[in-house]
């Protein structure tokens, strides 16, 4: 039911869709903050009650996020956003290197050229080696596109925009799945049973709808 | 010829509405139906079928359920046909969420599998659900160093110091193979990053079609052992597995859908061009 | 103290933590133990943010109920939003609390995640125009692999999705793979500006 | 002890840090002053946010709806709080109206303060709302739902999202083109790129993304971090190009260097 209501959205916004956003807010919200507490407990709390007192203080420090309410102390929730910064980008940068860095150059110069099995299999590398380092280029920053590196840039751009388009395909695909998976759902009893009366109150309402914009605009 | 034109123009410009009440329909009639198109095997689901054929009974193989409610129906019936598979190879299944929602989603897919799980007889000894680790990235990292003292509880509040299924199995090191439900982040990357680089272990993506692009170059470079693309990749594992399901009933609709779309991008065009060439001879 | 609290502090905690964690990943040292329990704090902060979220919510919908705004609406988000979180408190495998997850929750989920489908679909129509030639560049390459993906061309000849399957192989992770080692260089630099503070955009814009 | 297979990692690091700071420092000292090409996606937000104010419509602004925590989501929050500051001094110097919405409640305190800051900075801090950064809901799809509501009901006139976005691009990108409004998309999730660049006015593509912040600065100490950035990519492509040289010529040693 909540299905349809949804797709009533497509037509246009709505009050019953209003409603039912609100309502799934809430949910979303609620469920995150359930989730929020069971995590605390099992990884801090539990531990705390154990004897390991330290693990309090990732409690306190997160408690800290209560001074966002505060007008004159507000300052305070900065301490655990920076200690959530500082530990992301620590992790961040060393861990990017090797998988998105050094590993995907490693695949890149791997690939056999000389000693490819078939002519094709070796135009097709150098063409994916060209196209990474094109690609690289197109992101450089403190060169104008002009002249040779011009060139260069707009291979990259090519094979930027190429990639982008077969992602793109690729991900239609995706999305019709969801599509199919909620149908498959639909069809099934007894949501099929309900199927037509709400066929008939979109249809009404669309006419109703329709009829009111032309008065109106009469 | 001029009412023709105008027919051209007003295709390019049709209302988006109308574009959802064609797609509706089109993948609504296979749906009720079936074509029965044939269906033929990509070489990344060969590759993952063929890892987990090769994995020996009581290997260790660990199942991260990192993602949403929206990404089920693509990836929830790779979740029943994997865990089918594993089931009947008689592997360890260790299932872990680094996504809230994704322990629940376990809880359920292991309930369609085994029925429900916590009273279920082997429940400890052959497969457990540890439930949600939170914190993204850093709780992949805390799980890959101790798995016990990232999950000192399983799901349903048991402890897994002393479980069965867990013996032997410390860091992320003694995984015969990690299987990653792979949504959004942290996903393949982040696995890939705290996992697969550090700890060497295999990794194989069960991936929604929308991920697959991203982490095409990670089975490319040799880091990944398999993967399964979207709903397309369920519906060819449940054909080697022999279990046709859900998956392969849906691919029809893919097929219809997809042609509806690009029928739609030409509509868009022929319209696009009428309407220029109508424009420059106005001028 | 003021400015020492309010700019000072926050930056050598994001420097102290992020270089630790930086020396722990490449190095194993006495203090790794500590690291993964750093890790794991990291997990347990955030999810206090919660509260902000829930505060501001709920602030912000009593308002509108006082001032009668679509009252209706915010009274049943804050109703809804409180009863699962008192449905859930005692333990999220609570069966109530599961039923209510599974037959109210997740099917909203994938409702919206679904709205995709439709969206997608007439964006292709609005977009996929051959304006330029990268535009058509890009037209022509998602419709090769929308075509070669679907299982229907394979009914009229298996090439296409040979052609599809090309187009993932090559150009995809040639694109794709520069993209990625772009991204990575761009993680490093806007990592090291933040953790040596030349980005302090995150700790409040440049004025104090 | 070094752990196994992280010395290339940590080498190349060290030598990314090394030329980083390096151009930083000689900015710094004035020894040159970083010149960067025109990123033209980065001069409409003036364009966007002006068009918004004569129509007298709000903007929206997404600063992704990630988080903190985590790998490559964190660096992108930070450059779409960036972009943030940015825009949210240029809505306060013309007086337009700016609205906020956040998925990741620890990425609120954080944007509130960016845009109070921002208001203060042009001089108008009463102008400052608590109430324009909106947390709207957790989860991806609720995320969207909430926020296709808001776009609806406010009759947006632009919409900026920048940072790590998923399935919300397309989306939010769809309505808002309903909606007549001009946009500017960024991220660097590979898998949401295709949309960005076809759905968008604008767009912000991977690496872009974090230069953003720098270019938008137009400080020269930031600027010289992208320079920087500019320099590492030569070595990657220097990496590639000897590599794949070495491996036609059958020398294994900088493969096993990289696997180090």
């Amino acid at each position: 039911m909540f299905t349809l209501i949804v797709f009533s959205f497509l037509y246009r916004d709505n009050r019953i869709y209003k409603l039912v956003e609100h309502i799934y807010l809430g949910f979303a919200i609620g469920v995150s903050a359930v989730m929020a507490r069971a995590s605390v407990t099992s990884i801090a709390w539990n531990q705390a009650m154990r004897g390991a007192w330290i693990w309090l203080l990732p409690i306190v420090v997160g408690l800290l996020f209560c001074f966002y309410f505060s007008k004159k102390h507000f300052w305070v929730s900065r301490i655990p956003v920076a200690f959530l910064v500082g530990g992301a980008t620590g992790l961040a940068i060393s861990g990017v290197v090797k998988a998105q860095i050094l590993d995907q150059i490693r695949g890149t110069i791997t690939l056999p050229i000389l000693t490819a099995p078939n002519p094709v299999t070796a135009i097709n590398n150098v063409l994916i080696i060209l196209g990474v380092a094109s690609t690289l280029l197109f992101f450089f920053f403190s060169r104008e596109r002009k002249g040779i590196m011009g060139q260069a840039m707009l291979l990259g751009r090519i094979f930027v925009v190429v990639a982008l388009g077969a992602a793109f395909g690729f991900i239609v695909m995706a999305r019709m799945s969801l599509l199919i998976g909620r149908l498959q759902f639909l069809f099934k009893a007894p949501s099929l049973y309900l199927l037509p009366i709400a066929l008939v109150a979109l249809l009404v309402w669309i006419t109703w709808d329709r009829r009111k914009a032309r008065v109106s605009k009469a | 010829m001029s009412e023709q034109g105008s027919f051209l123009t007003r295709l390019g410009k049709m209302d988006r509405r109308f574009m959802y009440v064609v797609i509706l329909i089109a993948v609504s009639i296979p749906l009720l139906r079936p074509l029965a198109l044939p269906l033929s095997v990509s070489p990344e689901t060969r590759l993952f079928y063929d890892y987990v054929q090769s994995l020996p009974s009581g290997a260790s193989v660990g199942l991260t359920f990192d993602c949403q409610p929206g990404a089920l129906p693509e990836l929830y019936p790779q979740m029943l046909a994997i865990l089918q598979h594993l089931k009947a190879r008689q592997t360890r299944m260790i299932c872990v969420a680094f996504f809230a929602e994704g322990a629940m989603i376990a809880h359920n897919a292991l309930t369609d599998v085994f029925g429900p799980p916590n009273s279920h007889p082997n429940y400890g000894k052959t497969f457990v659900n540890l439930g949600f680790i939170a914190g993204g990235e850093t709780g992949m990292a805390a799980f890959a160093k101790s798995v016990k003292g990232a999950a000192p509880q399983d799901y349903y509040g048991n402890p897994t110091a002393k479980m069965e299924v867990l013996s032997g199995v410390d860091t992320a090191k003694d995984f015969a193979l990690i299987i990653e439900f792979a949504y959004g982040t942290p996903g393949i990357p982040e696995i890939m990053r705290q996992m697969q680089s550090p700890y060497q272990v295999k990794i194989a993506a069960a991936a929604t079609a929308l991920i697959a692009t991203q982490i095409m170059p990670y089975l490319k470079s040799g880091q990944m052992v398999g993967m399964l693309t979207g709903l397309r990749g369920a519906a060819e594992y449940e054909n080697l597995i022999g279990k046709p399901g859900e998956a392969v009933a849906g691919m029809d609709a893919q097929s219809v859908a997809h042609v509806a779309i690009i029928l739609a991008i030409l509509v868009g065009n022929v319209g696009y061009y009428s309407e220029r060439r109508k424009q420059k001879r106005s001028m | 103290m003021s400015m020492f609290g309010k700019r000072t502090l926050p930056f050598a905690i994001t420097f102290v933590f992020g270089f630790f964690m930086v020396i722990d990943f490449f190095f194993s040292t006495p203090a790794s133990a500590i690291a993964s329990n750093v890790n794991t704090s990291f997990v347990v902060v955030a999810n206090f943010a919660v509260i902000t979220a829930v505060g501001t919510v709920t602030l912000m919908h009593i308002r509108r109920i006082q001032k009668k705004q679509e009252w209706y609406n915010s009274l049943a988000l804050l109703v809804v939003l409180y009863l699962t979180i008192a449905i859930g408190w005692s333990s999220p495998s609570d069966p109530t609390y599961l039923w209510w997850f599974n037959n109210l929750f997740v099917p909203l989920e994938t409702t919206v995640f679904c709205l995709l489908a439709f969206y997608i679909s007439s964006a292709s129509y609005r977009v996929f125009r051959a304006r330029s030639k990268e535009a058509a560049l890009l037209l022509v390459s998602a419709v090769l692999v929308m075509w070669g993906r679907a299982p229907i061309s394979a009914v009229i000849s298996e090439g296409f999705a040979a052609i599809a399957d090309w187009m993932m192989a090559v150009p995809n992770t040639a694109g794709m793979r520069g993209i990625v080692i772009g991204i990575g260089i761009g993680v490093i630099s806007i990592g090291i500006r933040t953790l040596l503070g030349i980005e302090r955009g995150y700790l409040g814009g440049k004025v104090e | 002890m070094l752990r196994s297979g992280a010395g290339s990692s940590f080498v190349f690091l060290t030598i990314f840090c090394v030329i980083l700071v390096a151009v930083v420092l000689l900015v710094r000292r004035g020894v040159f002053t970083p010149k960067i090409r025109r990123v033209s996606q980065l001069d409409a937000i003036a364009e966007l946010v002006g068009r918004a104010t004569e129509m007298g419509k709000p903007i929206h602004f997404m600063p992704g709806s990630g988080g903190l925590t985590g790998g490559d989501i964190a660096p992108q929050t930070i450059a779409g709080l960036s972009i943030l500051g940015y825009t949210s001094e240029l809505c306060a110097k013309y007086g337009s109206k700016m609205f906020v919405t956040i998925r990741v409640a620890e990425t609120q305190a954080l944007a509130r303060d960016i845009v109070q800051q921002a208001y203060l900075a042009a001089g108008k801090p009463d102008a400052f709302d608590p109430n324009q950064i909106i947390y709207v809901a957790p989860t991806s799809q609720s995320y969207t739902a909430g926020v296709l509501g808001l776009m609806n009901r406010e009759k947006i006139a632009a919409n900026i999202m920048v940072g790590a976005i998923w399935a919300e691009s397309i989306m939010f990108a769809e309505e808002a083109a309903t909606l007549g409004a001009m946009q500017l998309g960024g991220t660097a999730h590979t898998h949401q790129l295709p949309f960005m660049l076809a759905c968008c006015d604008y767009s912000l593509i991977g690496e872009e993304l974090f230069a953003a912040g720098a270019y938008v600065s137009k400080d020269p100490v930031q600027l010289a971090a992208v320079v920087g950035q500019d320099m590492c990519k030569l070595v990657a492509i220097a990496l590639i190009i000897i590599g794949v040289l070495a491996t036609i010529m059958g020398s294994p040693s900088l493969l096993n260097l990289l696997k180090w």
